[in-house]
């Protein structure tokens, strides 16, 4: 046979810094400009960094859908919330005080909406429930720019970290993305030893497998739904002032994040943090991957010398670029998994 | 029209009864809706009226139609606006097409060619989608709404990207003298569509598939151990509501003679939501009345405040919390107690409660536009007017009169509640004691 | 056994994960026989319903209706076939009417399939055939009221109804008597008599007055295994199932 | 003076009430504009800056008269960044007596408002409509799809890039460009006129990168910065505006990204704020028709005026252009009629609010002025005294485009009534 694979065998020539894509016995050259391993390990980290951030919101989320059978949809509220109440403190008091207070303050407000919201709708159904918490994003963010406006606000990186930590080649990597690498580490260290060595840990862990269990329990379960929703709400709260300086802080956050985190929840698999873990790194590098590819079927097959007729639908698919579809990437990975593996990625329930 | 499709009380009688008088019954209350529609145009005379009851024909089909899966069959998507989209371009594309090649095909026949292409793709999406229920149903719905909304922007050939696909309707083959270019004739076509599909999806719920889709909301376990395929009769009911999905975009589509990605966005799918819940799952006519009053909200809103999107949250926030049955809901409540005539016991404490409601209502409205006017509209200075009344936000006092005003409504609600309990029950009593079913 | 089998259990084993909770089970009911199963909690009497019914698949072993295997086949299917179960826990359509209810268990066995093209009321013989059924179970004067208000003996009549509404020839019943007075359980077993006529019963139930006053034989099922099958007398007077089972009860 | 907005909303809407049930139009003594642009949700920022403007404008011409005997008067109407929903407003304006429609925001919308226009004036003769665009740039509006009806005080993006080309074309140390954009129709037509305009002006330049990414849904663009970093770029092209500016600029300044940005609406709402942030200094250059520390004394004492007022910069001194024309072109044809009054803009001559003479193109109703080039950074207060957005960094003009070099062909036949 002449040709051995149908399927392009990619190489990288470090020499030259070109990749060199090879169908059986031809070779083609694609001439990249600037440094490959700088991209790629720049990517790497941006993807590790974005997929902590998105595993801060979906680990609530996780938490409040497992044992609550809530879906969330306020959740990346709270992450705005977090980021704007973030702000509010670092114009009175520094950064660091909003680190600590904005969690806490949001995190009481997550309990307070709990409490006296979501409770009262308990009695009508899970339905019930996500159309409150549904309302309740609406209601947020019209509230946030009430107060916020609708612009973004100018919530700085603290002085202490605004440097850059060290250069790859010649791409500087600033500080204040390790540090936001290290708190979402520790948050994730922390959140995982409570599970495992705390009594309350041990009484989720039960109730993520098991949902039907915690009623049994005989523990205070109002009490606990209240503090789950009221921790993940300063979950994504820590998120949000965090991303806050490095993003953009502005009322229309958390409708961009929002639905990603369901893509998270669900391909992790439900009731599964360390699904929600993987998920969660998975789509952060996929995006970030895919932003940096510019290949287009155009570009793979253009030694084929076909080339559809323009003003159609296949050549609207032919040229368009991987880095153009990242967005939509998380969520044709939903539908796949959802029709090959409906149960996620770790997960053990099915709905 | 206005029973339960969830409990059909009068499906036994129906059987002994004069089948004259029955077909009479069942028919009136569309004959009454038809002259309605017919009078309306008559009474509401400007453009922009019948724009919004134009509006308001296309948003009653596509609720009706998302009841079809939520109400009816227990399925909550979150992407329906796919089969509306969908209905809008083919429908646009369709009618180009007749422009270009003289096809003979009226324009009142068109929303046939969204209806086909909305039931085209819930037939291929809901293969995918209705082998799950609950949850991951919803999840899948999401998914793919972010799939075909993305992909309008990438098959530009087809979606016209941002800009979309235009058309004009009036250059179609005329069978009467109507052009459909006013918003006059645009209205009738649109009534006419509403109460066919209308018609169509009531009789549905009517049929052995209409009462299966019942049986599956309630428990599909169940409804397996009487011969049903749960997952078929989701699959059913998913493709006849992307069909009248479809119908309804085509309208959406014929009457702005435009079909763009805005059609697909996850806005369309959530206020189908909003407007179907707001008016009631659990009845035929609520999402009607939810269709009716969203469609309303949302063009009219903007002109009063520029917050109108936060009444909007905070009223489909209070309809989930304190009448989960939407003001479909709230009235069947009363239809027991209005048979058994003891209504009339009932209105003192609701005519004492009106008192508290009209409080609260006017220190919330206060709270809202005071703290607009100082944070959001800094530039235009303190100095506002509210029913007509004039003052400065900054001042003191409208904070005080709205602090009073809600504090007496708290006040006044917990004087009245347990008074409107107490009739309420004795209300309830008697009607049992007289027979009505409850 | 001169009668051909209604349903035939071969060799039947589920396990779930490590545990075996049904362990070969093999018993043959004669058409028109009524078959109790007795045995004491978590011996897998739901299980073995739920695997002969389609709720679960089997590990291994068959189960055959009138000849044909149903094993393996999903619940909707089974009953088509003419397989029919209620619940131990009742399992209605809560926010319908009864009258709805008992429709919904006629619908399919009146061929009406998914018909989506013509009214229900306009099917032949549906609404006759549930006013029959609303009859049976005495509940035609709550025909209207929603299945979810009704008094829980009412639910359980109701239950019933549902089962049988569709015609099955093979009828499975859940503890249809589990929590209810004496006189209720005496018009249940009345109700349960009156259905069962012409047609083939298999009964799980607690209660042994009923057991012994309505079944024509009667199988123990101890830890998933069948540990005798026999007509009343010869199961109350056998020494090994009052060992395993009746024990303290039978010496009484 | 206007007490609020919701005063005059509540007015209106009790006023069209009012006009429904009596079955009669308002009694036309003012001159209606409907100013059809985003009033809630996240559009809203630049929607309401429009409106403000509009509201100036309106001032500012009712003290001098009006126009023809008559007052002006604009009223607001929300489009929700919504085509369907601005054709819904766009009915509203005209049932409340609008017979002038401005809007700004949004190519889709703006596609959408001309062909509702086109059709409305083919349908209800006598009652024509103008569609004023004070900010909608894409070029198909003023080429294939241009109408008599619709006119256009932006430059096009095309005449933008052709400005912008030009001032890049003697600037020797531009060696690769790199062109990043949202992917929507405005993003698409500049990449691909950038392209073009390069090649024919610089082929020395080499574009070595040229990126499109999904429009308002990035929210980290470290990616994209890597790549243009990865690419060796030293000039960026952008057309990016609101938040895909802020965020592009924040993720360039922590990588340490060092490159010149040429940019459309760095001056646009939250623009100036996140290029302090980065502290790119005199590094992002924006095309604009005037820049708030013109040197021209009418311009800066309305700019004053503008920021006592409402707290913020002239955004849109093209809606300044527009409204004054639209005042001279009533006077001039002496009726608000709609096709006497666009009879009377059609190639009318204009002092602009920047200075120099500008002219409304009757072959593509397109109007052209000088263009100017400003970089943004620290400035020197006694000559330049407004910063923006409080940063203590205002615009520095750097270069002026004559009108003879922002001069673009057009393929439009018009169809006149």
């Amino acid at each position: 046979m002449g040709r051995a694979s149908s399927l392009p065998l990619n190489l990288w020539d470090g020499a030259t810094g070109n990749w060199v894509v090879s169908f059986g016995t031809q070779h083609f050259l694609i001439k990249r400009r600037g440094n490959v391993l700088e991209l790629v390990l720049i990517s790497t980290l941006n993807g590790v960094l974005y997929g902590l951030l998105l595993f801060l919101m979906a680990s609530g989320l996780t938490l409040i859908f497992s044992m609550m059978g809530v879906l969330n949809f306020a959740h990346a509220s709270f992450y705005m919330l977090g980021a704007f109440v973030g702000y509010q403190i670092s114009k009175w008091a520094g950064f660091w005080p909003g680190l600590i207070f904005a969690p806490l303050i949001v995190g009481g407000v997550g309990m307070l909406v709990e409490r006296f919201g979501l409770r009262n709708v308990h009695k009508n159904g899970h339905v019930a429930e996500l159309l409150f918490t549904f309302g309740l994003a609406f209601v947020m963010e019209e509230l946030v720019q009430i107060v916020w406006g609708k612009a973004p606000v100018d919530y700085r990186v603290p002085a202490l970290l605004d440097f850059s930590a060290f250069t790859i080649f010649s791409t500087n990597y600033p500080a204040y993305k390790l540090f936001m690498l290290a708190i979402s580490l520790a948050i994730f260290v922390g959140l995982f030893a409570m599970l495992t060595r705390t009594r309350v840990g041990l009484i989720v862990q039960a109730a993520l497998t098991h949902p039907n269990m915690v009623a049994h329990l005989g523990h205070n379960v109002p009490l606990i739904f209240m503090l789950v929703f009221g921790v993940g709400a300063g979950l994504a709260a820590i998120a949000g002032v965090i991303a806050g300086p490095a993003l953009v802080t502005q009322s229309t956050m958390a409708g961009l994040l929002g639905p990603i985190l369901f893509v998270i929840v669900v391909v992790g698999g439900l009731g599964s943090l360390s699904g929600a873990l993987v998920a969660s790194l998975l789509i952060g590098l996929l995006q970030t991957f895919a932003i940096s590819s510019n290949v287009s079927m155009a570009d793979l097959f253009s030694f084929s010398g076909f080339a559809p007729q323009p003003n159609t639908i296949l050549n609207d698919l032919w040229r368009v670029s991987v880095a153009q579809i990242a967005p939509i990437l998380p969520y044709l990975l939903l539908v796949l998994m959802l029709i090959f593996r409906p149960t996620g990625l770790m997960g053990n329930r099915e709905s | 029209m206005s029973d339960t499709t969830a409990s059909n009380s009068r499906s036994g009688e129906t059987i002994r009864a004069n089948p004259r008088s029955s077909a009479l019954r069942a028919a009136g209350p569309w004959l009454l809706s038809a002259a309605a529609l017919v009078a309306l145009p008559f009474i509401f005379r400007s453009d922009t009226y019948l724009t919004v009851m134009s509006l308001m024909g296309i948003a009653i089909v596509f609720a009706l139609s998302y009841n079809m899966m939520l109400g009816q069959t227990g399925m909550l998507s979150f992407g329906h606006a796919v089969y509306y989209g969908l209905g809008a371009y083919f429908v646009v594309h369709g009618m180009n097409w007749a422009i270009a090649t003289r096809a003979p095909i009226p324009l009142p026949l068109m929303p046939l060619v969204g209806g086909i292409a909305g039931l085209g793709f819930a037939v291929i999406f809901g293969w995918l989608s209705t082998k799950r229920s609950g949850t991951t149903f919803s999840m899948i719905s999401l998914g793919l709404a972010e799939l075909v909304g993305s992909s309008s922007l990438i098959l530009r050939t087809f979606f016209g990207g941002e800009e979309g696909i235009t058309t004009n309707r009036t250059k179609l083959l005329r069978l009467t003298d109507w052009s459909f270019g006013s918003q006059f004739q645009m209205y009738y076509l649109i009534a006419a569509w509403c109460l066919i599909s209308a018609v169509v999806m009531y009789a549905l719920t009517r049929t052995p598939f209409g009462r299966m889709c019942n049986a599956v909301r309630e428990n599909p376990e169940r409804a397996q151990f009487v011969g049903y395929n749960p997952q078929v009769v989701r699959y059913i009911a998913f493709c006849l509501s992307g069909f009248f999905a479809g119908i309804a975009g085509a309208l959406a589509g014929i009457n702005f003679e435009l079909a763009n990605a805005n059609l697909f966005g996850a806005a369309q799918s959530g206020t189908v939501l909003l407007a179907t819940f707001i008016g009631g799952i659990g009845t035929f006519v609520g999402p009607v009345l939810g269709a009716v009053l969203v469609s309303y909200l949302q063009v009219m809103l903007s002109d009063i405040t520029e917050v109108w999107q936060l009444y909007f949250g905070l009223m489909f926030i209070a309809v989930v919390m304190f009448a989960p049955g939407g003001l479909a809901g709230l009235v069947q409540m009363h239809a027991p107690v209005v048979r058994a005539g003891v209504i009339g016991r009932l209105m003192p404490s609701y005519l004492m409660a009106i008192v508290p409601a009209l409080l609260l209502l006017l220190g919330v409205v206060m709270l809202i536009e005071m703290t607009v006017q100082l944070a959001v509209k800094q530039s235009e200075g303190p100095a506002m007017k509210l029913f007509g009344i004039g003052f400065n936000a900054n001042q003191p006092w409208p904070w005080l009169l709205m602090v009073v005003l809600l504090a007496s409504a708290y006040a006044l609600f917990r004087l009245v509640s347990p008074r409107l309990s107490a009739a309420w029950d004795s209300a309830r009593v008697t009607a049992a004691e007289r027979g009505i079913v409850i | 056994m001169s009668a051909p089998a209604a349903l035939e259990i071969r060799g039947l084993k589920k396990s779930f994960g490590p545990a075996e909770i049904i362990r070969g089970v093999d018993l043959v009911v004669p058409k028109g026989e009524r078959h109790a199963v007795i045995g004491p909690n978590g011996a897998g009497k739901s299980t073995l319903f739920n695997l002969i019914s389609g709720l679960l698949v089997p590990t291994s072993g068959e189960v055959v209706l009138n000849g044909a295997r149903i094993s393996g086949r999903p619940a909707f299917e089974i009953n088509r076939r003419g397989l029919s179960r209620s619940f131990q826990v009742t399992n209605i359509f809560p926010r319908m009417s009864v009258f709805e209810n008992i429709r919904c268990g006629v619908l399919w066995s009146a061929n009406q399939k998914y018909a989506f093209w013509r009214g229900v009321q306009s099917a032949a013989g549906v609404a006759e055939r549930t006013e029959k059924v609303l009859d049976e179970i005495g509940l035609t004067d709550r025909r209207e009221v929603l299945a979810g208000v009704l008094t829980y003996a009412e639910q359980r009549a109701l239950e019933i109804g549902i089962t049988v509404a569709g015609g099955a020839e093979v009828i499975l019943l859940d503890e249809p008597t589990a929590g209810m007075s004496r006189h209720e359980t005496d018009r249940a077993v009345g109700l349960i008599r009156r259905i069962s006529e012409g047609r083939t019963l298999m009964i799980v139930e607690h209660d042994m007055g009923v057991v012994f006053g309505l079944a024509d034989r009667i199988s123990v099922l101890v830890y998933g295994e069948i540990v005798a099958t026999g007509p009343p007398a010869e199961i109350r007077a056998s020494a090994k199932v009052k060992e395993a089972y009746l024990g303290e009860e039978a010496h009484a | 003076m206007i007490a609020s907005s919701f005063k005059r909303r509540a007015t209106f809407a009790l006023a069209a009430i009012t006009s429904v049930w009596c079955g009669a139009a308002l009694a036309q003594d003012t001159i209606k504009i409907g100013y059809i642009d985003p009033l809630s949700g996240p559009g809203a920022t630049v929607g309401e800056v429009g409106l403000k403007t509009f509201q100036f404008l309106v001032e500012e011409l009712n003290a001098k008269g009006g126009a023809a005997g008559k007052k002006f008067e604009v009223i607001g109407y929300d489009n929700k960044t919504n085509p369907q929903e601005s054709l819904i407003q766009a009915q509203k304006a005209v049932d409340a007596g609008a017979r002038i429609i401005t809007q700004g925001n949004g190519s889709g919308v703006a596609a959408a408002l001309v062909d509702w226009v086109n059709k409305y004036n083919e349908r209800n003769p006598g009652k024509e409509v103008l569609y004023l665009n004070y900010a909608a740039v894409d070029p198909i509006l003023t080429n294939d799809k241009c109408s008599f009806w619709h006119f256009r005080w932006d430059a096009n993006s095309d005449i933008k890039m052709e400005a912008l080309t030009n001032y890049m074309k003697p600037k020797t140390n531009i060696k690769k460009v790199y062109l990043i954009n949202q992917d929507y129709s405005f993003g698409q037509s500049l990449r691909t006129i950038a392209r073009t305009m390069l090649k024919a002006k610089r082929p020395d330049i080499e574009i070595v990168g040229d990126e499109l990414h999904p429009l308002l849904k990035v929210t980290d663009f470290s990616p994209y910065i890597a790549k243009i970093k990865a690419s060796g770029a030293d000039t960026v092209i952008t057309g990016n505006w609101s938040q895909d500016f802020a965020l592009l600029l924040k993720a360039a300044a922590d990588a340490g990204l060092n490159v010149e940005w040429y940019t459309y609406y760095a001056g646009g709402t939250g623009g100036p704020t996140a290029i302090k942030q980065t502290g790119l200094n005199h590094k992002v250059f924006a095309i604009v028709e005037s820049f708030p520390n013109d040197e021209l004394p009418s311009a800066r004492e309305t700019e004053k005026a503008f920021r006592a007022k409402y707290n913020t910069t002239v955004l849109y001194p093209r809606a300044f252009n527009e409204m004054r024309m639209l005042a001279a072109a009533i006077n001039k044809a002496n009726s608000t009629d709609g096709a006497k009054v666009a009879q009377a803009l059609e190639d009318m001559k204009f002092e602009v609010y920047g200075g120099g003479e500008g002219f409304i193109r009757k072959d593509d109703h397109q109007f052209f002025q000088p263009m100017y080039i400003g970089s943004f950074g620290d400035i020197d207060k006694a000559k330049e005294p407004f910063d923006e957005e409080g940063t203590g960094w205002g615009w520095r003009q750097i270069a002026k485009i004559d009108i003879k070099d922002t001069m673009l062909g057009n393929t439009c036949k018009m169809t006149r009534p």
